[in-house]
Formats: C-alpha cells, structure tokens, sequence
C-alpha cells in the first residue's frame, strides 16, 4: 500500500522516479523549472508520460497499456495557481468534491464547513472566489483539496502566498491532515518540509539528485540546491584523510567527520554562515579553516550581515561589518573552527 | 347538404393569387352551407402539386395555370377532369399618379423607363414574353421577378415606374397602384382549372365547393376579383 | 462605485457600432412610420393573426428546446474532443445554414415525407410527418439547429480547459464536470445560442412552407401568415411583422432575464 | 502523447449528438439520392448558374466583412461597456433575425428605396441602390448582422476581464487592448459569427428579392436562380443547391484553415 | 515629486493613507486579507475608491473629480498572479508594454530581451505561457512590469513562486531597478522588505497600523504583525520604571530602554526566541525576567527547536530539550536576561 511512479516526459525533459510508503508524505524541492508541478500533474492524470508507469495502492495508475482518468484516481490535486470555479461561492467549491463523490448537498456542505473551518476561512463561505485575497483564495483551495479525501494528496506550495502568522497555524493544520495520509509537497520553504515531509527528494533539471529522510537532507545536503535552501554552506571536494578534504580549487578543510572518512572518497564539507567569522588578514592560532576572496557582496540580513565570498557566505552582526570597514571587492579572510564543520561521504 | 348537427371540413389547395377572392368565396360558401367549415392552403400551384404528391390531405384543387394542373392530373390526383373556373390576363401596373408617364405596353421599352416583369420561367413570365412578342417589343426589366407579387411589391413602393401584372393583381392591389390596360388583341390570357382530388374525404362536400366557384355566385366574386370568365 | 471599474472602450468603435445600429434601426422605423396604426387592433386580433402567432410561439419554443437537447450535445463534442471524422461532423452542421430554406423543405421531405427515405417505414407505423405541426417543428429545428451549435462551439474553443482540469481532479465524472463547470461557464453563449435559434425558428419561412404547408391552425406560422398577407394587403403585412418582432423580443428578454440568475 | 490529454467529455453525450447529426445529415443524403448526376456538370456550368455563384460569392463576401465592420464594434459596446439604452440596443440588433426576410426587404426599400426615409437624400446625390448589386449586399448584410453580434457578444460575456486589466496597467490605450487582448481572445468566436453572417448572407433569399429584385448578373445571386429552377424543373434546384451547399463548406473551411494561425 | 494616496473602499473595509517620497521604495505589509492587493489596485486603477485622492508626481490619478484611467497611469503593476497573455510568447508578453508606448516592434523586442536577461529568463524568450513552470511565469511577470519603465511600480509578491537561490538573484534585479523609483512592494518576506524598502507599512483589517524606516519596524515593532513576521516575542504593557514595564497580565519585564521611559506611559518590550531559555524551574539568581506557562508546542526550526508557550516563543537546540525532557502542556520557565531585551515606547 504505497506510492511508486516513474515517468520520463521528453519536452519538459523529465525523467523520475519516486516513492512513497503507505501513509508517509513525501517533499518535492527544487529550483523553479526542475519538474516539480510536472510531476505531480503526471501523477493527477493531466499530463501523459512518455513512458513510466504509477501504481498506488497496488492499481497502476498509468503504464504502456493502462490509463486511468484523472476523475478515477482518487487523487486530490492543489495546483500552484489557486483555481477557484469563479461561478461557484467559496464553499460550494470546497463542497464540489464531496458532491462528486456521491455526497447529498446538505452533506457535501457539511463537509465543506468543516474544512473551511480548519483553513479558518469559515467566514469567506458566501463570498465568490473574485472578493478574496490571495492569500485566503489559496487557503480556500487547500480547503477544497483536502475536502476529497484523496488516497494520495498532492500540494504545490500551498502556502506560498499565505502570511507567516497564518503559515503556521495552517502547517499545524496539515500536519493533522497528512498523518496517516500518503501525500506529495511541493516546497520552497525548509520549514515547511521539516514539519511536514518524512523524507524529501531534490529535483534538479528534471531529475532527482538527492533523496533521505527530511533532517538528514537538510543537514548533511549532498545537492547544492539542499545546501542553499537549508542555509549552509557547502564545499565539495576529495578526503585527504579520516577528517580533512581538499576542495577543487586546493583548499584543505578540516571538520568534525560523521564517520572517519576514506581518502580519495568524495567527500563533502558543510557549515552554517553563522560560524563564519570575517577578518581583514589572517588570524594567527591554531589549526583553523581559512579562506581567503574579495567581498561579493555585503547584505542585510533579519539581524545580521551577510558577507559574500564567492559560494560561502558569513553572517555577522552589523557592529563587526562597522568595525571592520569592509566594503564589496576587498580582500577578506573567512576563518571557521573545525569543530563547526561537518564532514561527510559525498 | 349537411344534416342540421353535423360539420365537416373541407380543405381547398389554392394559387396564392386566389387569394383575395377565394378567401371570400369561402366564407360565402359557409354562410350558405352551415357546419361547414373551408380551410385554404395558398401557395405556389407548382408547390401545391409537390405538396399532394408527398402526401397532404386536401379535397379541393385550384390551380394558376393548365401546366401545373396537367402535372397533378399525370400524377393522378384527381378524381375527375378538372374544370376551368376563370382567366387572367395582363395589365401594366405603375405607381399611383403614373409618375413615368407609362402610355403603352411599346413606351415600357424606353431605356428611362425601370420595368420589372416576372421572369419567364414562372407563368406570368410567359405570358408577359407572350404579350412582347403580340407587340413586337424586347424590354429591358430591371428586374425578372420569381413571382407577381414581387413585381407588384416593386411598383407598389414606387421602385420601379412599372411592371406587368394580372389583371387581378391590379384589382386587388386598388389604391396602391394605377393600371395601364394592354388591348385584348395584344394579350395573353392564362386559365385556371378546378378539380377534386382523389383522397377526398368529404367528396360530396368538395364536389359542392367546386361547383359554387363554377355557378353564379362564385363567377361574380371572380369577376370582382378582375378574373375573366371562361368561354 | 467601488466595483471594478469596466475598463473603457475605445471611444472610436462607437462610431462603427453607430453606424450599425444606425443601418438597423432606420428601417425598422421606417416600417414604423408606414404602419397603420388604427387598424392594427383589428388585425392583431383577427382569427387568423391570433392561431398563427400562437402556433408560432409554441413550434418555436419546442424547436429551440430540441436545438439545445441535440445541439449542445454537438457542440460539447466538435469543441471538446477529438475524434476521427470531426472536420466533417463540423462542416455537415454547417450545411443547413446555407441551403435556402425551400431546398431545406425539399430535402425534409425526401426524407420523412410519404415518399422519403424514411417515408415508408414511417408509414408503416402510422406515422404522418408531413404536413403536420410536427412537420413545422421538425423545419425549424432543421434550419435552427446550426446556429446554437456553431455560436457555443465557438465559446467553448474561446474558453480554455483549466477549471475542467481542477474538476476532474476533485473527482468529477465527465458529467458532473459538464453540469457543474464546462456548462456554466458558457452559459452567457448557450443563452445566445438559443436565442439566435429561437429566432431563427420563428421566422422561418421556405422550409415550413415546402415541407409542413401553410394550413391555418396547423401549420400556418406567423411568417406564412404575413407572406400570404403581404398578396392581399402589404402594408397589414407588415404591422403583423412588428407584432412578430415585438413578441420575439419580449419572449427574448424574458428568457434571458430568467436565466441570468442561474 | 505528452501534451495534456483532453479530458473525457461523457460518453453518453454522444447519443444525443449522434441524433442530432443523423436528423442534419438524413436530409442532405435524401437529396443526394434524388440528385441526377449526369445533368450536373451541364448544369453548373450554365450561364446562369455560374454568373449566380460568382454574384453569390462576390456579395456574402462583402456582406460577411461589412458585418465585421460594424457588428464586431457593436458586439464589443454591448458586451464590454455598459451605458444607458443598451438593453434597447441589444434588442433591436435582435430584430433582423426575427422580421420574416420578405419583410426585411420591405423594411429596407422605405429606407433606401426611391420614395423611401433617405430615399430622396440619396438620389440628390445621385446614388441609386434600387435593382443594384449595392442593394443585395446590403439586405445580405442586414440579415446576417445580427449573427455575428450575437454570437460574439456571448462569447465575449463568457470570457473574464482580468488579462484586459492587466493589458491597461501596463500602458495599453483601449484601442490597443481590443486589437491585441480581447479579439485574439475571441477570435474562435469571432471565426464562427464569421461563418454564420457568410451562411446566412449566402443563402439569402426574401430579402433580396424583395429590396434588390433579380436580374442576371447584377442581382440574381444562386439562391434566387434556384428558386427560379425549381419552377421548371425541382430536381435541377436541388442539384444546384448542392452546389451552393459545397462552395460554402469549402469557403467556411478555408477561412478556418487561414484564419487558424492568427 | 512623490505619491501622496488617501482611500477608502467601503465593501473591503479598507481605509489607508500612504506616502511615498520620489524615488523611494515602501513595503506593504500584513496579514492576508488585510488590503495590501486592494491598495495596489486602487492605485492602478483597477478599483474605484469611495472616497480619497492620490497624488503622483504632482498629476492627480483620482478623486472626486478626477479619473485617470489606467492605461494613463503610468504606473506599472505586478499583480499577485502573473497573468501572462496566454495567447502570446514570453518575449511579446514583455515586449507588450514597450509597444504599447509607441515602441517599434524590434525596439520592443530589444527592450523586453534586456530584461528578459535581467530575470534569468531569456531562454524562456520564445516559449508560450503555458509551457512554463510556476516559478518562471512570475518572473517573466515581473520583467513585463519591469519593462514599462513606469513612473510608480507596485509589486503583489513579487518572488513569492520563485525558488530560494533564484530569490536571492531577483532581489540584487530589484535593487538595481528600484534605485531611485518609486514604487511599493508587497510582501511577506522580512529579507525583500529588509533589502528592498527604505519604510514599510503595517496593514490590518484595511487600516495602516504601524509605519517606519524598514529596520526601525523590524527591531522596534509596534503592531503584533510586524513582531511576528520579524520572529520577535513582543509583550505590551505600562512603564513603570525609566527600564521595566508592567504587561497586562502582571508579569515585570526589566530590559534596556533606547530612551528612558516615562512610568505611566505604553510601553513596548521585545526580544528575540534565541535569547529565551526554558528551565522546568525557576533558576536562581539575579534580576532577571520570568515567564511561568505550560508548553503549548513543541516544533523543530530549520536549526533549532521552538518551544511556544502561550504568545511567546523560545528557541533552543534539540540536545536541550531532550535534556530538559518537556512535553506539551507541562509548565516551563521561560528566562530572558534583561540585557537582551529592548523597551521603548509604545
Ligand atoms: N506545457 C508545457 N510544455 C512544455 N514545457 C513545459 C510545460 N510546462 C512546463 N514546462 C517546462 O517543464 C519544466 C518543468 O516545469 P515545472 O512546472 O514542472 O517546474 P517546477 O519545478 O514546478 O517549477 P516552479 O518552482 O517554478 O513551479 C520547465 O522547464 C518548464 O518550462
Ligand atoms: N472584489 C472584492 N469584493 C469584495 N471584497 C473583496 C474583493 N477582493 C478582496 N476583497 C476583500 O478585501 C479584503 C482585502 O483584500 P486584499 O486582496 O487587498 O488582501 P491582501 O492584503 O492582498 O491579502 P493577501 O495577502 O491574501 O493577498 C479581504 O478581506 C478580501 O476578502
Ligand atoms: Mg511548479
Ligand atoms: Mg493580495
């Protein structure tokens, strides 16, 4: 009783497979045009794969010779766009799916009360889709996603355009609704996959580049675009012994290993901006990681500065940004205790 | 000949331009036959023969012309040889007044003159290339209308200064238009047969009919109607 | 006022739409102006006047009901599916629009008349089309049935497929998206549609006239009564026309009024 | 096979419309039985037929653009602004599809006749429309007009207003709007007013006859020549309304094939 | 030469006076459904005002007399969704606006190449809206407002579709347009804000509540909204000292005031979820501030956990609270040092 797909679409250049146990909810990260949407519309029914097939709960879905129509699947779709019939009130369209199941109409919007009440948008019920806001069109169609009681439940960025206030609350509502449930989230935001997703899958141009479970990716990332969704920096290189590596451009980093590392591995060093710290000129002392680059760029951050160097970022506080003098295009030394380095098999 | 109590109907096919006077000679005959009701048909007579040979009911025939009578008498609806009730001929017919100043069939000819005439294919077309051809003249229609009543339409609203008619048509277009009579010797006469159709099913009825638009009272209504008497 | 503002037209097109309305207006008032006014009561209410434009209201609402129930069908599949044979489904439906109405009548009866395609066979089970009022139905429907197919159509390829999508999604069955998103949104061009055939049917003359007769009371229309006026008296002819004008508007507006609110 | 799949429309829809098609598609199959194929090609290679169908050609032609001209615009007015009198104008562009053709011929000659409303005006000015190729093109397009108006006026109320908004904030003048947002938007709707102001303009008979009269050459468009036929012989009228029924399937499908990529 | 805007819409409650100094850039913020789209369309145009007037570089756009439509605007709208012209490609989407200011076709196209390139997006150039992905139809929104060179820009969200590394990129675009436009930008991102508006205002329920140069709101909000977005615990109560207050519920809050404050008047106090530590007991020692209250939620943050209890949030590592073994609704002590936390009036 789970979820496994392959599909390869050739004009959007996808190619991916997936699964999701029975009952677990899956995250979808990538960058903008990596086939997140495309896939999850593969999966819904409303494109059709080159080739590939999805079986869920045992019944494939689609393959070479079987095709099931999207209104049969028992899927339940959020699009990125929120969709709303414009004809309908808001709480017709959350009923329409209760109602297309077979629902009496007193039912059906009973039904849709209650998922209204859970995206606490109760009060919108009467209102036509074109006298919401953004924000509350999309809580709406989350609403009326939910309210299919789909097998599988496939969201794309169902928060994107809710406000952080109501963000978390409605995280704590999903996090209700997906237990128990098998699901697919698409995500731009770490928060989101880490109080939501079991596990979460990287995509990068059309195919999956990294897979685990959701802490495991976002603290020891392996694909760049898991390393700068988490924050952190990251630094590829080869181990040159059980607990250094030496980048590509010749650098040697020492950090605190997960497990001794194997030299000649591939091995991956990361940190946080936050244990970077920013000098003029090399500081003398013990054994510590340096690098050395002009400024990229200096940016407000919530509390801190970032300082950019090429790929690694610091922060540090807007006093040390002052105090130092530095301005974009000088010369600076990034200095990181090892102990603030992890070190893993990449 | 009905019994006091009992009604039948009877339904008469006619040519359009029976119109006016049938109409009448309807209502005459129910005031004269009580419980008798006459529902007419009017149209094309060539349609009207298309009609009863796809099947609609009718007892009575009057058709605009022998040909289009020859036809259903081929086709075998009728139930005796039809007979001729009355005759057409033509007149010129202009706008009230004769604003052209329209003397003669031969002034039609004038270039400046707009003529419209039926179009040959249909019968008053051919008798109007009749009278062309008694006078001696070609004219040069602005128009070759599919019907009379089209012709009539066009003087009627002074678009064209003149166009050849029924003598009927005059008659019952009264006010509307002046007519410019064409000498007998000249003309063209066309006959309109009667007859009672085979799938009659109050033939006695019909039969009465037929014979109230041959006798007096129906020969007057018709000449009323500016319709010629038989010879 | 705190609608959002209609956005403007530019203003230039009033010109244009002027003139256009102008070239209809004119000469209906010109009919206007020629009617006469004091025995328009008489005719109106003159037997013959009064059971053709009854006739009329009722055959012309059956064949704009029966244009929806077989045209919107059509419509739904030449503008949302595709199959092999399409491109000639789509110009069969257009054929009726350019045949003149008479050849209409004629083709109707070679096909359901006593000696028709179907004629015999119909015969046998006692059935009589021709000449009958559902003969005038069956006209108007005939030459009606492509306007409401053609006019939706084209709204259906206007309006995109998205919601249709969402619909499915939620658990549709193709029916339900029907009724509840394709047909709703389309509904303001199903209402034209039906008006355009409505229409349509109340004024057709040739084929009823070829196919149906002109017997009072059965199948004599309005339009057949008017035609057979116009031999008579033009001018009364056309004060029955306004009468058949007046009364398609009124039902049109009717009709739309009531269906605005669903 | 990777582009969206259309969704199913339900398959018993397709009971309907089958219906519907055989009850268009009988008739038409009826005739072509009755049609004598070897007179044809005599036929439509007479004279008189051939003048007629180019005159038809030439003056739906016209006619349909003309309904452009003005029925786009007023189209446009009625369903995308709102101002006083718009109900009546939305009723009265109706009008046309009502009046029994004949009638609308008369209408037209109290207009523009010689003793018509600016009759008089026109003739000062030394035009002269009666009997005239002029006069069938415009009874051709005051009864195809209201087509196209209405037609488009659905399809334009059942499509939002929200990407002409978005076209005026970014500094389009309305003008610019109509041209490059709201009529690509349209334009199936627009394609398919098109082809029915053309089917009606082409098949135009009472009007015509009625406003510009019939003379080969000038005004005898082919369905008056068929009407004309059929009083000498029916059967050839039918053979020479196929021909006017296949013209116009070809001209409708080649507008669509051209029209398609704008 | 600046945009002075006074408005009230009655049927969407809203009721907003914003300034908006030349060549300057105001952030819109708030709840959703608070009025931030509506003031973006009443501007544009696209609503009418009941009542007020707005001023743009002397002109009028509307009041009661004046109606400016809104193709004379010259204002540029990026609504919240990106509405591309389905019926034209990406290049002709952005070349839309050039060309209807009297552009040549190939000027236009120029123009909307440049920034097509600006948005990362000119390999999209030839492609029809809907082969994009969500992401890219937003950008490509943005570059078509972009493209108008408007003489006030208003941006609905602007990167809310767009991925975290392609954000970062698109904020370096915005800063290089908004230098020295006006224009306003809604957002719910501290970081847009932080990094693109000079001030910001603070929407709720249709009326401006707060507004202040952007870091003044961030460290020193005054509405709840702006605390929250900037994850700052917020407490509202008296002063009763030059450096403590006193909130609603009793509780003494000792802090560092920027100003000593005046016993009697509103005061403010804030602090940051990273300076709270949870203790099951009260610890010992000096002045310190204490908030006692059972444990409302317990959630894992991209790095670190956060403990809720009632409004006010801590944020400790994960060894700490397996350490601390605390579960929902077992009572905790909350400990901020004074020196970490910021009073000021209210
Ligand atoms: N209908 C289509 N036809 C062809 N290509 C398409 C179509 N829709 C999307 N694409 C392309 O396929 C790729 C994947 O798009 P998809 O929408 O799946 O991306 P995504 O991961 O959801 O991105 P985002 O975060 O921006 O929403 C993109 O390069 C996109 O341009
Ligand atoms: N057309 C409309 N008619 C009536 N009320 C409307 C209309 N559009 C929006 N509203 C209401 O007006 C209020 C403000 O909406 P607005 O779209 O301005 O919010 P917003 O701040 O942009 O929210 P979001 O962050 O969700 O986009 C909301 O309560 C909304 O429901
Ligand atoms: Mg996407
Ligand atoms: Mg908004």
């Amino acid at each position: 009783m789970s979820l496994t797909f392959r599909a390869a679409v050739k004009d959007r250049d996808l190619d991916v497979s997936l699964e999701v146990p029975h009952g677990r909810t899956l995250g979808l990260i990538g960058a903008n045009g990596s086939g997140k949407s495309s896939v999850l519309a593969v999966l819904a029914g409303l494109v059709r794969a080159d080739s590939g097939t999805a079986v869920l709960d045992g019944e494939e879905l689609f393959s070479a010779r079987v095709w099931v129509p999207p209104h049969r699947r028992r899927i339940g779709l959020l699009a990125q766009d929120s969709l709303l019939f414009p004809r309908m009130s808001v709480v017709d369209n959350v009923a329409f799916g209760p109602r297309s199941q077979g629902l009496s109409r007193p039912a059906a919007r009973a039904v849709a009360q209650h998922w209204l009440i859970e995206v606490d948008a109760a009060d919108l019920a009467d209102r036509k889709p074109s006298e919401l806001s953004g924000g509350q069109q999309q809580r709406v169609a989350l609403a009326r996603a939910l309210a299919t009681q789909p097998h599988l439940l496939l969201l794309d960025e169902p928060l994107s355009a809710t406000d952080v206030g109501m963000a978390a609350m409605m995280r704590q509502t999903l996090r209700r609704v997906l237990a128990g449930r098998t699901a697919v989230i698409v995500t731009h935001h770490v928060l989101d996959a880490v109080l939501l997703c079991d596990r979460v899958a990287v995509l990068e141009a059309g195919r999956v580049v990294e897979t685990g479970r959701t802490e495991e990716v976002f603290r020891r990332p392996r694909s760049d675009f898991a390393a700068s969704i988490s924050g952190l920096n990251m630094v590829r290189g080869v181990a040159t012994g059980p607990d250094s590596l030496v980048a590509t451009d010749g650098t040697v980093i020492h950090g605190e290993p997960d497990m001794a590392l194997t030299p000649g591995d591939p091995a991956l060093a990361v940190f946080r901006p936050e244990a970077v710290s920013v000098h003029r000129s090399a500081p003398g002392g013990s054994p510590r990681n340096q690098f050395l680059g002009p400024v990229t760029s200096i940016e407000p951050q919530a509390h801190l500065v970032r300082i950019q160097v090429g790929d690694l970022g610091a922060d540090i506080t807007a006093d040390s940004v002052a105090r130092l003098a530095i301005d974009v295009g000088e010369s600076v030394v990034l200095v990181i205790k090892a102990a603030e380095v992890s070190l893993y098999h990449g | 000949s009905n019994r006091p109590g009992e009604s039948t109907t009877i339904t008469v096919f006619a040519a359009a331009s029976l119109q006016a006077t049938f109409t009448r000679l309807g209502a005459q005959f129910e005031t004269a036959n009580p419980g008798t009701t006459v529902m007419f048909n009017f149209g094309g007579s060539s349609d009207l023969v298309a009609q009863l040979q796809d099947g609609a009911s009718a007892d009575v025939f009057a058709a605009a012309d022998t040909v289009t009578m020859d036809k259903a008498v081929a086709a075998g609806l009728l139930s005796a040889r039809p007979a001729v009730f009355a005759t057409n001929s033509m007149e010129i017919a202009v706008p009230p007044g004769n604003p052209a100043g329209v003397t003669s069939f031969v002034s039609l000819a004038d270039p400046g003159i707009a003529v419209v005439v039926c179009a040959p294919q249909v019968p008053c077309g051919a008798a109007t290339r009749t009278v062309e051809q008694n006078v001696g003249v070609a004219l040069m229609p602005v128009s070759e209308e599919n019907s009379v009543t089209d012709v009539l339409g066009k003087v009627i609203s002074g678009e064209a200064d003149a166009g050849v008619v029924y003598v009927s048509d005059v008659i019952s277009a009264g006010d509307a238009v002046d007519g410019v009579p064409i000498p007998t010797a000249d003309n063209a006469t066309n006959d309109y047969p009667i007859g009672v159709l085979k799938g009659s099913t109050s033939a006695d009825d019909a039969g009465e009919f037929q014979a109230y638009v041959l006798g007096p009272e129906g020969q007057q209504v018709l000449a009323e109607g500016g319709f010629g008497t038989p010879s | 006022m705190n609608r959002t503002p209609r956005l403007d037209v530019p203003s230039w097109i009033f010109v244009p739409a002027a003139a256009g309305s102008l070239f209809i207006v004119l000469p209906l008032l010109a009919m206007l102006t020629r009617v006469d006014w004091a025995d328009l009561p008489a005719l109106i209410t003159s037997p013959g006047a009064r059971t053709a434009l009854l006739l009329s209201l009722k055959t012309s609402t059956i064949a704009t009901l029966l244009c929806l129930v077989f045209g919107v069908p059509m419509a739904i599949i030449l503008g949302r599916s595709t199959f092999r044979g399409q491109d000639v489904m789509r110009s069969v439906v257009l054929l009726p629009l350019v045949l003149p109405p008479v050849v209409a009548g004629i083709a109707l009866l070679y096909t359901f008349g006593r000696r028709g395609l179907l004629g015999g066979s119909l015969e046998a089970f006692g059935i009589q089309i021709a000449f009958s009022t559902t003969a005038v139905i069956m006209a108007q429907t005939f030459v009606a049935m492509p306007f409401l197919v053609v006019s939706l159509e084209g709204a259906l390829r206007s309006s995109g497929q998205r919601y249709e999508e969402v619909a499915a999604t939620l658990g549709a069955r193709p029916t339900t998206v029907l009724r509840r998103v394709t047909l709703p949104m389309v509904l303001p061009a199903v209402a034209s549609g039906a008006v355009l055939s409505f229409a349509r049917a109340l004024g057709e003359f040739g084929a009823t006239i070829t196919f149906a007769g002109s017997l009072q009371g059965t199948t004599r229309t309005l339009p057949l009564e008017i035609y057979l006026q116009r031999e008579v008296d033009p001018d009364s002819a056309i004060a029955l026309s306004m009468v058949l004008v007046v009364v398609a508007a009124l039902v049109i507006s009717l009709a739309r009024r009531t269906a605005r609110p669903a």
